[in-house]
Protein backbone atom coordinates (compact mmCIF):
# COMPACT_ATOMS: atom_id res chain seq x y z
CA UNK A 1 0.00 0.00 0.00
CA UNK A 2 2.89 2.17 1.08
CA UNK A 3 4.03 1.91 -2.85
CA UNK A 4 1.10 3.14 -4.18
CA UNK A 5 1.02 6.10 -2.27
CA UNK A 6 4.51 6.61 -3.39
CA UNK A 7 3.60 6.50 -7.14
CA UNK A 8 -0.02 8.38 -6.69
CA UNK A 9 2.56 11.47 -5.32
CA UNK A 10 5.30 10.90 -7.92
CA UNK A 11 2.54 11.27 -10.55
CA UNK A 12 0.38 13.99 -9.18
CA UNK A 13 3.76 15.88 -8.71
CA UNK A 14 4.53 15.03 -12.36
CA UNK A 15 1.31 16.06 -13.99
CA UNK A 16 0.98 19.50 -11.89
CA UNK A 17 4.39 20.57 -12.56
CA UNK A 18 4.20 19.90 -16.48
CA UNK A 19 0.23 21.85 -16.34
CA UNK A 20 2.26 24.36 -14.20
CA UNK A 21 4.66 25.08 -16.95
CA UNK A 22 2.01 24.44 -19.77
CA UNK A 23 -1.05 26.97 -18.88
CA UNK A 24 -0.86 30.46 -19.65
CA UNK A 25 -4.08 31.20 -17.67
CA UNK A 26 -2.99 32.65 -14.11
CA UNK A 27 -5.94 30.50 -12.69
CA UNK A 28 -4.75 27.16 -13.80
CA UNK A 29 -1.38 28.25 -12.88
CA UNK A 30 -2.17 28.83 -9.30
CA UNK A 31 -4.23 25.49 -8.99
CA UNK A 32 -1.41 23.83 -10.80
CA UNK A 33 0.72 25.05 -8.25
CA UNK A 34 -1.33 24.07 -5.14
CA UNK A 35 -1.43 20.28 -6.69
CA UNK A 36 2.47 20.40 -7.02
CA UNK A 37 2.20 20.71 -3.14
CA UNK A 38 -0.45 18.72 -2.23
CA UNK A 39 1.98 15.94 -4.02
CA UNK A 40 5.24 16.75 -2.39
CA UNK A 41 2.79 16.92 1.37
CA UNK A 42 1.53 13.45 0.33
CA UNK A 43 5.32 11.91 -0.03
CA UNK A 44 6.16 13.31 3.36
CA UNK A 45 3.09 12.21 4.79
CA UNK A 46 3.78 8.27 3.10
CA UNK A 47 7.52 8.58 4.54
CA UNK A 48 6.53 9.39 7.92
CA UNK A 49 3.98 6.15 7.59
CA UNK A 50 7.11 4.27 6.43
CA UNK A 51 8.80 3.22 9.82
CA UNK A 52 9.10 0.32 11.97
CA UNK A 53 7.43 2.27 15.15
CA UNK A 54 3.63 1.51 15.48
CA UNK A 55 2.73 5.14 15.03
CA UNK A 56 3.80 7.52 12.11
CA UNK A 57 6.32 9.67 12.45
CA UNK A 58 4.84 13.19 14.14
CA UNK A 59 7.48 15.17 12.32
CA UNK A 60 6.74 14.97 8.84
CA UNK A 61 3.46 15.64 10.18
CA UNK A 62 4.17 18.97 12.30
CA UNK A 63 6.45 20.23 8.84
CA UNK A 64 3.23 19.17 6.32
CA UNK A 65 0.87 21.51 8.64
CA UNK A 66 3.01 24.13 8.35
CA UNK A 67 3.56 23.48 5.14
CA UNK A 68 -0.08 23.81 3.89
CA UNK A 69 -0.92 26.90 5.93
CA UNK A 70 2.17 28.37 4.52
CA UNK A 71 0.52 27.61 0.81
CA UNK A 72 -2.55 28.92 1.86
CA UNK A 73 -1.30 32.31 2.80
CA UNK A 74 0.81 32.24 -0.86
CA UNK A 75 -2.45 31.40 -2.05
CA UNK A 76 -3.93 34.54 -0.68
CA UNK A 77 -1.41 36.67 -1.86
CA UNK A 78 -1.38 35.30 -5.31
CA UNK A 79 -5.25 35.98 -5.61
CA UNK A 80 -4.75 39.65 -4.73
CA UNK A 81 -2.00 39.62 -7.40
CA UNK A 82 -3.50 38.21 -10.37
CA UNK A 83 -7.05 40.22 -9.56
CA UNK A 84 -4.73 43.50 -9.54
CA UNK A 85 -3.43 42.56 -12.77
CA UNK A 86 -7.06 41.73 -14.32
CA UNK A 87 -7.62 45.43 -13.30
CA UNK A 88 -4.61 47.05 -14.60
CA UNK A 89 -5.30 44.91 -17.55
CA UNK A 90 -8.61 46.62 -18.89
CA UNK B 1 -8.99 -1.72 -1.96
CA UNK B 2 -10.48 1.38 -0.47
CA UNK B 3 -6.51 3.17 -0.59
CA UNK B 4 -6.97 2.52 -4.33
CA UNK B 5 -10.71 3.97 -4.74
CA UNK B 6 -9.66 7.15 -2.86
CA UNK B 7 -6.38 6.87 -4.82
CA UNK B 8 -7.97 7.15 -7.96
CA UNK B 9 -10.94 9.61 -7.23
CA UNK B 10 -8.13 12.12 -6.53
CA UNK B 11 -5.84 11.42 -9.04
CA UNK B 12 -9.04 12.22 -11.40
CA UNK B 13 -10.20 14.96 -9.95
CA UNK B 14 -6.11 16.25 -10.38
CA UNK B 15 -6.23 15.55 -13.68
CA UNK B 16 -9.86 16.87 -14.26
CA UNK B 17 -8.74 19.82 -12.87
CA UNK B 18 -5.50 20.54 -14.82
CA UNK B 19 -7.39 20.21 -18.09
CA UNK B 20 -10.71 21.58 -17.98
CA UNK B 21 -11.01 24.26 -20.52
CA UNK B 22 -13.80 25.78 -17.73
CA UNK B 23 -11.62 27.69 -14.90
CA UNK B 24 -14.47 27.55 -13.03
CA UNK B 25 -14.93 24.16 -13.28
CA UNK B 26 -11.19 23.23 -12.60
CA UNK B 27 -11.90 25.48 -9.50
CA UNK B 28 -14.77 23.52 -8.46
CA UNK B 29 -12.72 19.81 -9.15
CA UNK B 30 -9.35 21.54 -6.86
CA UNK B 31 -12.09 21.71 -3.82
CA UNK B 32 -13.07 18.25 -4.33
CA UNK B 33 -9.34 17.21 -4.54
CA UNK B 34 -8.93 18.88 -1.32
CA UNK B 35 -11.31 17.53 0.40
CA UNK B 36 -10.54 14.00 -1.17
CA UNK B 37 -7.25 14.01 0.31
CA UNK B 38 -8.05 14.98 3.67
CA UNK B 39 -9.86 11.56 3.39
CA UNK B 40 -6.24 10.12 2.11
CA UNK B 41 -4.79 11.37 5.37
CA UNK B 42 -7.17 10.03 7.23
CA UNK B 43 -6.23 6.72 5.83
CA UNK B 44 -2.45 7.42 6.33
CA UNK B 45 -2.90 8.24 9.89
CA UNK B 46 -2.64 11.25 10.24
CA UNK B 47 -5.48 12.94 11.53
CA UNK B 48 -3.86 16.22 12.60
CA UNK B 49 -2.98 16.98 8.72
CA UNK B 50 -6.32 15.89 7.40
CA UNK B 51 -7.80 18.02 9.67
CA UNK B 52 -5.82 21.10 8.51
CA UNK B 53 -6.32 20.07 4.96
CA UNK B 54 -10.25 19.92 5.08
CA UNK B 55 -10.08 23.50 6.97
CA UNK B 56 -7.38 25.61 5.23
CA UNK B 57 -6.36 23.36 1.82
CA UNK B 58 -9.56 22.66 0.55
CA UNK B 59 -12.24 25.32 2.04
CA UNK B 60 -10.27 28.46 2.73
CA UNK B 61 -8.42 27.64 -0.16
CA UNK B 62 -10.94 27.12 -2.07
CA UNK B 63 -13.35 30.21 -1.17
CA UNK B 64 -9.84 32.21 -2.44
CA UNK B 65 -10.00 30.27 -5.60
CA UNK B 66 -14.10 31.04 -6.21
CA UNK B 67 -13.33 35.07 -5.87
CA UNK B 68 -10.48 34.73 -8.26
CA UNK B 69 -12.17 32.54 -10.82
CA UNK B 70 -15.04 35.22 -10.74
CA UNK B 71 -13.21 38.19 -10.66
CA UNK B 72 -10.84 37.03 -13.69
CA UNK B 73 -11.37 37.07 -17.50
CA UNK B 74 -8.61 35.80 -18.97
CA UNK B 75 -8.77 33.80 -21.80
CA UNK B 76 -7.31 30.73 -21.89
CA UNK B 77 -4.51 30.50 -24.71
CA UNK B 78 -2.69 27.76 -25.87
CA UNK B 79 0.67 26.66 -25.23
CA UNK B 80 3.32 26.89 -27.55
CA UNK B 81 4.44 23.55 -29.04
CA UNK B 82 8.17 24.69 -28.05
CA UNK B 83 6.91 25.24 -24.14
CA UNK B 84 4.99 21.81 -24.30
CA UNK B 85 8.20 20.00 -25.15
CA UNK B 86 10.15 21.58 -23.20
CA UNK B 87 7.72 20.82 -19.83
CA UNK B 88 7.30 17.15 -21.36
CA UNK B 89 11.07 16.82 -21.22
CA UNK B 90 11.58 18.41 -17.57
CA UNK B 91 8.58 16.52 -16.25
CA UNK B 92 10.29 13.41 -17.56
CA UNK B 93 13.35 13.89 -16.41
CA UNK B 94 11.60 14.69 -12.43
CA UNK B 95 10.40 11.51 -13.47
CA UNK B 96 13.06 9.37 -13.88
CA UNK B 97 15.24 10.96 -10.93
CA UNK B 98 12.08 10.45 -8.20
CA UNK B 99 11.45 6.52 -9.61
CA UNK B 100 15.17 6.22 -9.09
CA UNK B 101 14.88 7.62 -5.87
CA UNK B 102 12.27 5.50 -4.78
CA UNK B 103 14.67 2.12 -5.20
CA UNK B 104 16.40 3.46 -2.50
CA UNK B 105 13.64 4.54 0.12
CA UNK B 106 14.24 1.81 2.84
CA UNK B 107 11.59 1.14 5.57
CA UNK B 108 13.71 2.82 9.26
CA UNK B 109 13.02 4.37 12.48
CA UNK B 110 13.56 7.66 11.82
CA UNK B 111 13.28 10.56 14.45
CA UNK B 112 10.19 9.37 15.52
CA UNK B 113 11.19 7.84 18.67
CA UNK B 114 13.23 10.66 19.48
CA UNK B 115 9.96 12.65 20.06
CA UNK B 116 7.90 9.70 21.81
CA UNK B 117 11.31 9.66 24.48
CA UNK B 118 10.67 13.31 25.22
CA UNK B 119 7.23 13.80 25.03
CA UNK B 120 6.60 14.32 28.64
CA UNK B 121 8.55 17.63 28.42
CA UNK B 122 7.13 19.21 26.29
CA UNK B 123 3.62 20.17 28.45
CA UNK B 124 1.32 18.85 25.62
CA UNK B 125 -0.06 15.56 25.08
CA UNK B 126 -0.45 15.19 21.30
CA UNK B 127 3.10 14.90 19.29
CA UNK B 128 2.24 17.01 16.79
CA UNK B 129 1.75 19.36 18.97
CA UNK B 130 4.70 18.80 20.82
CA UNK B 131 6.87 19.00 17.78
CA UNK B 132 4.88 22.33 16.46
CA UNK B 133 4.82 24.20 19.49
CA UNK B 134 7.86 23.08 21.92
CA UNK B 135 10.14 21.15 19.89
CA UNK B 136 10.33 23.78 17.05
CA UNK B 137 8.85 26.43 18.32
CA UNK B 138 10.96 28.88 15.62
CA UNK B 139 9.15 26.97 12.86
CA UNK B 140 5.94 28.17 13.86
CA UNK B 141 6.61 31.37 14.64
CA UNK B 142 8.28 32.63 11.68
CA UNK B 143 4.89 30.64 9.61
CA UNK B 144 2.93 32.98 12.12
CA UNK B 145 5.34 35.80 10.67
CA UNK B 146 4.59 34.29 7.09
CA UNK B 147 0.83 34.39 7.36
CA UNK B 148 0.62 37.97 8.87
CA UNK B 149 3.31 39.41 6.88
CA UNK B 150 1.08 37.73 3.45
CA UNK B 151 -2.09 39.47 5.02
CA UNK B 152 -0.28 42.75 5.58
CA UNK B 153 0.73 42.46 1.66
CA UNK B 154 -1.87 42.11 0.19
CA UNK B 155 -3.97 44.88 2.26
CA UNK B 156 -1.22 47.42 1.11
CA UNK B 157 -2.09 46.39 -2.20
CA UNK B 158 -5.41 48.36 -1.72
CA UNK B 159 -7.10 46.66 -4.22
CA UNK B 160 -10.68 47.42 -4.25
CA UNK B 161 -12.75 44.08 -4.30
CA UNK B 162 -16.49 43.71 -5.21
CA UNK B 163 -18.07 42.08 -2.41
CA UNK B 164 -20.56 39.03 -3.08
CA UNK B 165 -23.50 38.84 -1.00
CA UNK B 166 -27.25 37.59 -0.95
CA UNK B 167 -29.72 38.95 0.91
CA UNK B 168 -31.63 36.36 1.87
CA UNK B 169 -33.66 36.00 5.45
CA UNK B 170 -33.05 32.64 5.64
CA UNK B 171 -29.09 32.61 5.15
CA UNK B 172 -29.25 35.84 7.14
CA UNK B 173 -30.75 33.58 10.46
CA UNK B 174 -28.67 30.53 9.90
CA UNK B 175 -25.49 32.29 9.99
CA UNK B 176 -26.23 34.19 13.13
CA UNK B 177 -27.41 31.25 14.84
CA UNK B 178 -24.57 29.14 13.19
CA UNK B 179 -21.65 31.93 14.67
CA UNK B 180 -21.96 31.26 18.52
CA UNK B 181 -21.50 27.93 17.77
CA UNK B 182 -18.59 28.08 15.26
CA UNK B 183 -16.66 30.27 18.19
CA UNK B 184 -17.50 27.59 20.72
CA UNK B 185 -16.51 24.79 18.49
CA UNK B 186 -13.35 26.13 17.25
CA UNK B 187 -11.66 27.03 20.51
CA UNK B 188 -12.71 23.81 21.56
CA UNK B 189 -10.89 22.26 18.62
CA UNK B 190 -8.25 24.93 19.76
CA UNK B 191 -7.98 23.61 23.22
CA UNK B 192 -8.23 20.21 22.18
CA UNK B 193 -4.52 20.70 20.62
CA UNK B 194 -3.20 20.19 23.68
CA UNK B 195 -3.57 16.66 23.97
CA UNK B 196 -5.55 15.16 21.23
CA UNK B 197 -6.10 16.01 17.17
CA UNK B 198 -6.71 19.72 16.96
CA UNK B 199 -4.85 22.94 17.33
CA UNK B 200 -4.64 26.65 16.74
CA UNK B 201 -4.77 27.03 12.82
CA UNK B 202 -7.26 24.64 12.23
CA UNK B 203 -9.83 25.99 14.64
CA UNK B 204 -8.59 29.83 14.01
CA UNK B 205 -9.52 28.72 10.14
CA UNK B 206 -12.83 27.53 11.42
CA UNK B 207 -13.64 30.00 13.21
CA UNK B 208 -12.90 32.27 9.43
CA UNK B 209 -15.30 30.04 7.56
CA UNK B 210 -17.90 31.03 10.19
CA UNK B 211 -16.91 34.61 9.57
CA UNK B 212 -16.98 33.93 5.50
CA UNK B 213 -20.90 32.84 5.93
CA UNK B 214 -21.79 35.51 8.29
CA UNK B 215 -20.13 38.15 5.62
CA UNK B 216 -22.05 35.72 2.79
CA UNK B 217 -25.24 37.06 4.48
CA UNK B 218 -24.70 40.55 3.55
CA UNK B 219 -23.58 41.53 7.39
CA UNK B 220 -20.78 43.28 8.33
CA UNK B 221 -18.89 42.56 12.32
CA UNK B 222 -19.61 45.18 14.57
CA UNK B 223 -16.14 45.51 15.38
CA UNK B 224 -13.72 48.64 14.71
CA UNK B 225 -10.55 48.14 12.46
CA UNK B 226 -8.22 48.90 15.27
CA UNK B 227 -9.45 46.09 16.98
CA UNK B 228 -9.01 43.93 13.66
CA UNK B 229 -5.64 45.29 13.26
CA UNK B 230 -4.94 44.07 16.96
CA UNK B 231 -6.51 40.81 16.49
CA UNK B 232 -4.43 40.26 13.51
CA UNK B 233 -1.14 41.30 15.27
CA UNK B 234 -1.96 38.68 18.14
CA UNK B 235 -0.60 35.78 17.24
CA UNK B 236 2.74 36.71 16.01
CA UNK B 237 2.92 39.60 19.13
CA UNK B 238 2.25 37.11 22.11
CA UNK B 239 4.43 34.50 20.54
CA UNK B 240 6.97 36.49 20.29
CA UNK B 241 7.02 38.49 23.14
CA UNK B 242 6.58 35.25 25.50
CA UNK B 243 9.80 33.44 23.52
CA UNK B 244 11.57 36.92 24.44
CA UNK B 245 10.57 36.83 27.84
CA UNK B 246 11.81 33.34 28.60
CA UNK B 247 15.01 34.72 26.68
CA UNK B 248 15.21 37.32 29.41
CA UNK B 249 14.81 34.99 32.15
CA UNK B 250 17.62 33.09 31.21
CA UNK B 251 15.64 29.92 29.68
CA UNK B 252 16.60 30.73 26.38
CA UNK B 253 14.79 31.79 22.87
CA UNK B 254 11.44 29.96 23.15
CA UNK B 255 12.65 26.82 25.47
CA UNK B 256 10.26 26.90 28.55
CA UNK B 257 10.71 25.30 32.00
CA UNK B 258 8.80 22.12 32.28
CA UNK B 259 6.34 23.58 35.13
CA UNK B 260 4.98 26.76 32.95
CA UNK B 261 4.98 24.93 29.53
CA UNK B 262 1.21 23.94 29.83
CA UNK B 263 0.22 27.14 30.64
CA UNK B 264 2.71 29.10 27.80
CA UNK B 265 1.95 26.43 25.27
CA UNK B 266 -2.16 27.79 25.47
CA UNK B 267 -1.46 31.06 25.72
CA UNK B 268 0.69 31.39 22.91
CA UNK B 269 -2.44 28.96 20.79
CA UNK B 270 -5.42 31.11 22.02
CA UNK B 271 -3.40 34.43 20.70
CA UNK B 272 -2.68 32.47 17.21
CA UNK B 273 -6.53 31.10 17.25
CA UNK B 274 -7.78 34.56 17.28
CA UNK B 275 -4.72 35.69 14.90
CA UNK B 276 -5.04 32.93 12.14
CA UNK B 277 -9.26 33.64 12.56
CA UNK B 278 -9.12 37.43 11.81
CA UNK B 279 -5.98 36.77 9.00
CA UNK B 280 -7.74 34.38 7.00
CA UNK B 281 -11.38 36.66 6.98
CA UNK B 282 -9.37 39.68 5.80
CA UNK B 283 -7.41 37.66 3.13
CA UNK B 284 -11.17 36.63 2.00
CA UNK B 285 -12.29 40.11 1.74
CA UNK B 286 -9.34 41.51 0.61
CA UNK B 287 -10.28 44.87 2.50
CA UNK B 288 -10.71 45.42 6.29
CA UNK C 1 -24.57 -7.30 21.78
CA UNK C 2 -28.17 -6.65 20.56
CA UNK C 3 -27.42 -3.24 20.02
CA UNK C 4 -24.35 -4.29 18.27
CA UNK C 5 -26.72 -6.49 15.60
CA UNK C 6 -29.11 -3.10 15.23
CA UNK C 7 -26.03 -0.86 14.96
CA UNK C 8 -24.77 -2.96 12.10
CA UNK C 9 -27.96 -2.96 10.75
CA UNK C 10 -28.77 0.60 10.75
CA UNK C 11 -25.32 1.84 9.13
CA UNK C 12 -25.96 -1.18 6.16
CA UNK C 13 -29.45 1.01 5.88
CA UNK C 14 -27.85 3.89 5.76
CA UNK C 15 -25.19 2.96 3.03
CA UNK C 16 -27.65 1.68 1.23
CA UNK C 17 -29.77 5.15 0.76
CA UNK C 18 -26.87 7.01 0.31
CA UNK C 19 -26.32 5.16 -2.46
CA UNK C 20 -29.59 5.38 -3.56
CA UNK C 21 -28.83 8.74 -3.83
CA UNK C 22 -26.32 8.52 -6.02
CA UNK C 23 -27.92 6.39 -8.41
CA UNK C 24 -30.47 8.94 -8.58
CA UNK C 25 -27.61 11.29 -8.76
CA UNK C 26 -26.20 9.29 -11.97
CA UNK C 27 -29.73 8.01 -13.82
CA UNK C 28 -31.58 11.66 -13.33
CA UNK C 29 -32.71 13.52 -16.61
CA UNK C 30 -32.09 17.11 -15.06
CA UNK C 31 -30.56 19.08 -12.57
CA UNK C 32 -33.43 20.28 -10.35
CA UNK C 33 -34.19 16.72 -9.92
CA UNK C 34 -30.58 15.74 -9.13
CA UNK C 35 -30.29 18.09 -6.50
CA UNK C 36 -34.09 16.72 -5.45
CA UNK C 37 -32.29 12.95 -5.35
CA UNK C 38 -29.43 14.24 -3.31
CA UNK C 39 -30.88 15.92 -0.89
CA UNK C 40 -33.65 13.59 0.21
CA UNK C 41 -31.99 10.41 -0.09
CA UNK C 42 -28.47 11.47 1.66
CA UNK C 43 -30.17 12.47 4.63
CA UNK C 44 -32.15 10.09 5.55
CA UNK C 45 -29.16 7.44 4.78
CA UNK C 46 -27.09 9.88 6.79
CA UNK C 47 -30.07 10.09 9.48
CA UNK C 48 -29.31 6.08 10.00
CA UNK C 49 -25.75 6.54 9.80
CA UNK C 50 -25.51 8.74 13.16
CA UNK C 51 -28.35 6.72 14.71
CA UNK C 52 -26.07 3.76 14.60
CA UNK C 53 -22.96 5.75 15.65
CA UNK C 54 -24.89 6.86 18.82
CA UNK C 55 -26.11 3.39 19.59
CA UNK C 56 -22.42 2.21 19.28
CA UNK C 57 -20.96 4.26 22.06
CA UNK C 58 -22.10 5.06 25.94
CA UNK C 59 -20.45 8.81 26.33
CA UNK C 60 -22.44 11.79 26.16
CA UNK C 61 -19.98 14.18 24.79
CA UNK C 62 -20.11 11.74 21.95
CA UNK C 63 -23.97 11.75 21.81
CA UNK C 64 -23.84 15.62 22.21
CA UNK C 65 -21.05 15.55 19.08
CA UNK C 66 -22.79 13.43 16.66
CA UNK C 67 -26.25 15.24 16.89
CA UNK C 68 -24.30 18.34 16.13
CA UNK C 69 -23.22 16.58 12.73
CA UNK C 70 -26.69 15.47 12.28
CA UNK C 71 -28.21 19.15 12.62
CA UNK C 72 -25.37 20.43 10.97
CA UNK C 73 -25.39 18.24 8.41
CA UNK C 74 -29.32 18.27 7.90
CA UNK C 75 -29.64 21.82 7.80
CA UNK C 76 -26.18 22.54 5.72
CA UNK C 77 -28.06 20.36 3.05
CA UNK C 78 -31.58 22.16 2.99
CA UNK C 79 -29.95 25.78 2.69
CA UNK C 80 -27.27 24.54 0.19
CA UNK C 81 -29.64 22.78 -1.87
CA UNK C 82 -32.10 25.92 -1.46
CA UNK C 83 -29.31 28.31 -2.53
CA UNK C 84 -28.04 26.13 -6.19
CA UNK C 85 -31.85 26.07 -7.25
CA UNK C 86 -32.78 29.52 -6.42
CA UNK C 87 -29.48 30.75 -7.61
CA UNK C 88 -29.56 28.65 -11.24
CA UNK C 89 -32.95 29.73 -11.65
CA UNK C 90 -32.59 33.01 -11.71
CA UNK C 91 -29.23 33.73 -12.72
CA UNK C 92 -28.25 30.60 -14.85
CA UNK D 1 -16.77 -12.29 10.42
CA UNK D 2 -16.40 -9.09 11.52
CA UNK D 3 -13.62 -7.76 9.36
CA UNK D 4 -16.16 -9.06 6.49
CA UNK D 5 -19.17 -7.40 7.64
CA UNK D 6 -17.10 -3.95 8.21
CA UNK D 7 -15.43 -4.61 4.65
CA UNK D 8 -18.68 -4.61 3.13
CA UNK D 9 -19.72 -1.12 4.78
CA UNK D 10 -16.72 0.51 3.51
CA UNK D 11 -17.12 -1.11 -0.02
CA UNK D 12 -20.66 0.28 -0.12
CA UNK D 13 -19.90 3.93 1.47
CA UNK D 14 -16.81 4.08 -1.03
CA UNK D 15 -18.81 3.05 -3.83
CA UNK D 16 -21.39 6.16 -2.88
CA UNK D 17 -18.76 8.56 -3.54
CA UNK D 18 -17.65 6.38 -6.44
CA UNK D 19 -20.62 6.51 -8.73
CA UNK D 20 -21.69 10.48 -7.07
CA UNK D 21 -18.57 11.74 -8.36
CA UNK D 22 -18.96 10.15 -11.88
CA UNK D 23 -21.96 12.54 -12.39
CA UNK D 24 -19.99 15.11 -10.71
CA UNK D 25 -17.08 14.50 -12.77
CA UNK D 26 -19.03 14.39 -15.94
CA UNK D 27 -21.91 17.21 -15.20
CA UNK D 28 -22.90 19.04 -18.31
CA UNK D 29 -23.40 21.58 -16.14
CA UNK D 30 -21.20 23.86 -13.41
CA UNK D 31 -24.28 23.04 -10.43
CA UNK D 32 -23.76 19.05 -10.98
CA UNK D 33 -19.99 19.97 -10.59
CA UNK D 34 -20.71 22.09 -7.56
CA UNK D 35 -23.21 18.70 -6.21
CA UNK D 36 -20.50 17.49 -5.07
CA UNK D 37 -20.33 19.87 -1.60
CA UNK D 38 -23.20 18.55 -0.97
CA UNK D 39 -22.58 14.59 -1.92
CA UNK D 40 -18.79 14.59 0.48
CA UNK D 41 -20.71 16.95 3.22
CA UNK D 42 -23.12 13.29 3.75
CA UNK D 43 -20.82 10.54 1.57
CA UNK D 44 -17.69 11.93 3.38
CA UNK D 45 -18.77 12.72 6.65
CA UNK D 46 -20.57 8.67 6.87
CA UNK D 47 -17.17 7.44 5.81
CA UNK D 48 -15.40 9.23 8.73
CA UNK D 49 -17.91 8.04 11.23
CA UNK D 50 -17.81 4.54 9.69
CA UNK D 51 -14.20 4.78 10.60
CA UNK D 52 -15.20 5.69 14.29
CA UNK D 53 -17.75 2.90 14.73
CA UNK D 54 -14.69 0.21 13.24
CA UNK D 55 -11.76 2.31 15.37
CA UNK D 56 -13.85 4.05 18.23
CA UNK D 57 -11.20 6.52 17.53
CA UNK D 58 -12.41 10.24 19.72
CA UNK D 59 -11.23 11.81 16.62
CA UNK D 60 -12.85 11.18 13.94
CA UNK D 61 -16.58 12.93 15.28
CA UNK D 62 -14.32 15.87 15.33
CA UNK D 63 -13.06 15.56 11.50
CA UNK D 64 -16.31 14.57 10.99
CA UNK D 65 -17.90 17.99 12.39
CA UNK D 66 -15.29 19.79 10.54
CA UNK D 67 -16.19 18.11 7.19
CA UNK D 68 -20.03 18.68 7.61
CA UNK D 69 -19.16 22.13 8.08
CA UNK D 70 -16.63 23.07 5.86
CA UNK D 71 -18.10 21.42 2.90
CA UNK D 72 -21.62 23.36 3.50
CA UNK D 73 -19.69 26.80 3.49
CA UNK D 74 -17.97 26.11 0.36
CA UNK D 75 -21.71 24.91 -1.12
CA UNK D 76 -23.13 27.62 0.27
CA UNK D 77 -20.00 30.41 -0.87
CA UNK D 78 -20.30 28.57 -4.51
CA UNK D 79 -23.69 29.35 -5.10
CA UNK D 80 -23.15 32.92 -3.96
CA UNK D 81 -20.24 33.61 -5.68
CA UNK D 82 -20.15 32.04 -8.94
CA UNK D 83 -23.60 32.10 -9.71
CA UNK D 84 -24.71 35.32 -8.45
CA UNK D 85 -23.66 38.22 -10.27
CA UNK D 86 -21.21 41.06 -8.52
CA UNK D 87 -22.62 43.51 -6.35
CA UNK D 88 -26.45 41.81 -6.55
CA UNK D 89 -29.02 41.99 -3.32
CA UNK D 90 -29.35 45.30 -2.21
Amino acid sequence: MIWFYYILAILLVIISLYHFIVARNYVKRLIALNILGSGVFLFFITTAKNTNTESPDPVPHALVLTGIVVAVSATAIAVSLILHLNKEEE
Amino acid sequence: MLDLALGLMLFVSALLSLHSKDTMKSGVFFIIFGFLSGLIWVRLEAPDVALVEIILGSAITGLLIFKLVKGSKQKDLKAFTFTRLWAGFISFLILIFMLFHLTTIERQDRIASLVFENLHKSGVDSAVNAVLLNFRGYDTLLEVGVITLAIFGLLSLGLKREAYYWDNPLLKGFSRLLLPFIVFFSLYITYLGTFSVGGAFQGGALLAGGLVIFALAGQALPLKASIIYIFMMAGLGVFSLIGLLYALLGYGFLTYPLELSTISIMIIELSIWISTAFLLYTAYRGKL
Amino acid sequence: MAFEILSIAFMFIGAIFLLAGSIGLIRLKDTYSRLHALTKADVLGFGFIVLSCILSTDLLSHWIKLLLVWLLAISYSALVGYALANRKKRYA
Amino acid sequence: MMDLVYGLLLFLLVLNLLLGLVRVFRGPELVDSMMASLLLGTGGTALLLAFFKITKEAYYINLALGFALLAGVVGVAFAIIILGKSKDGI
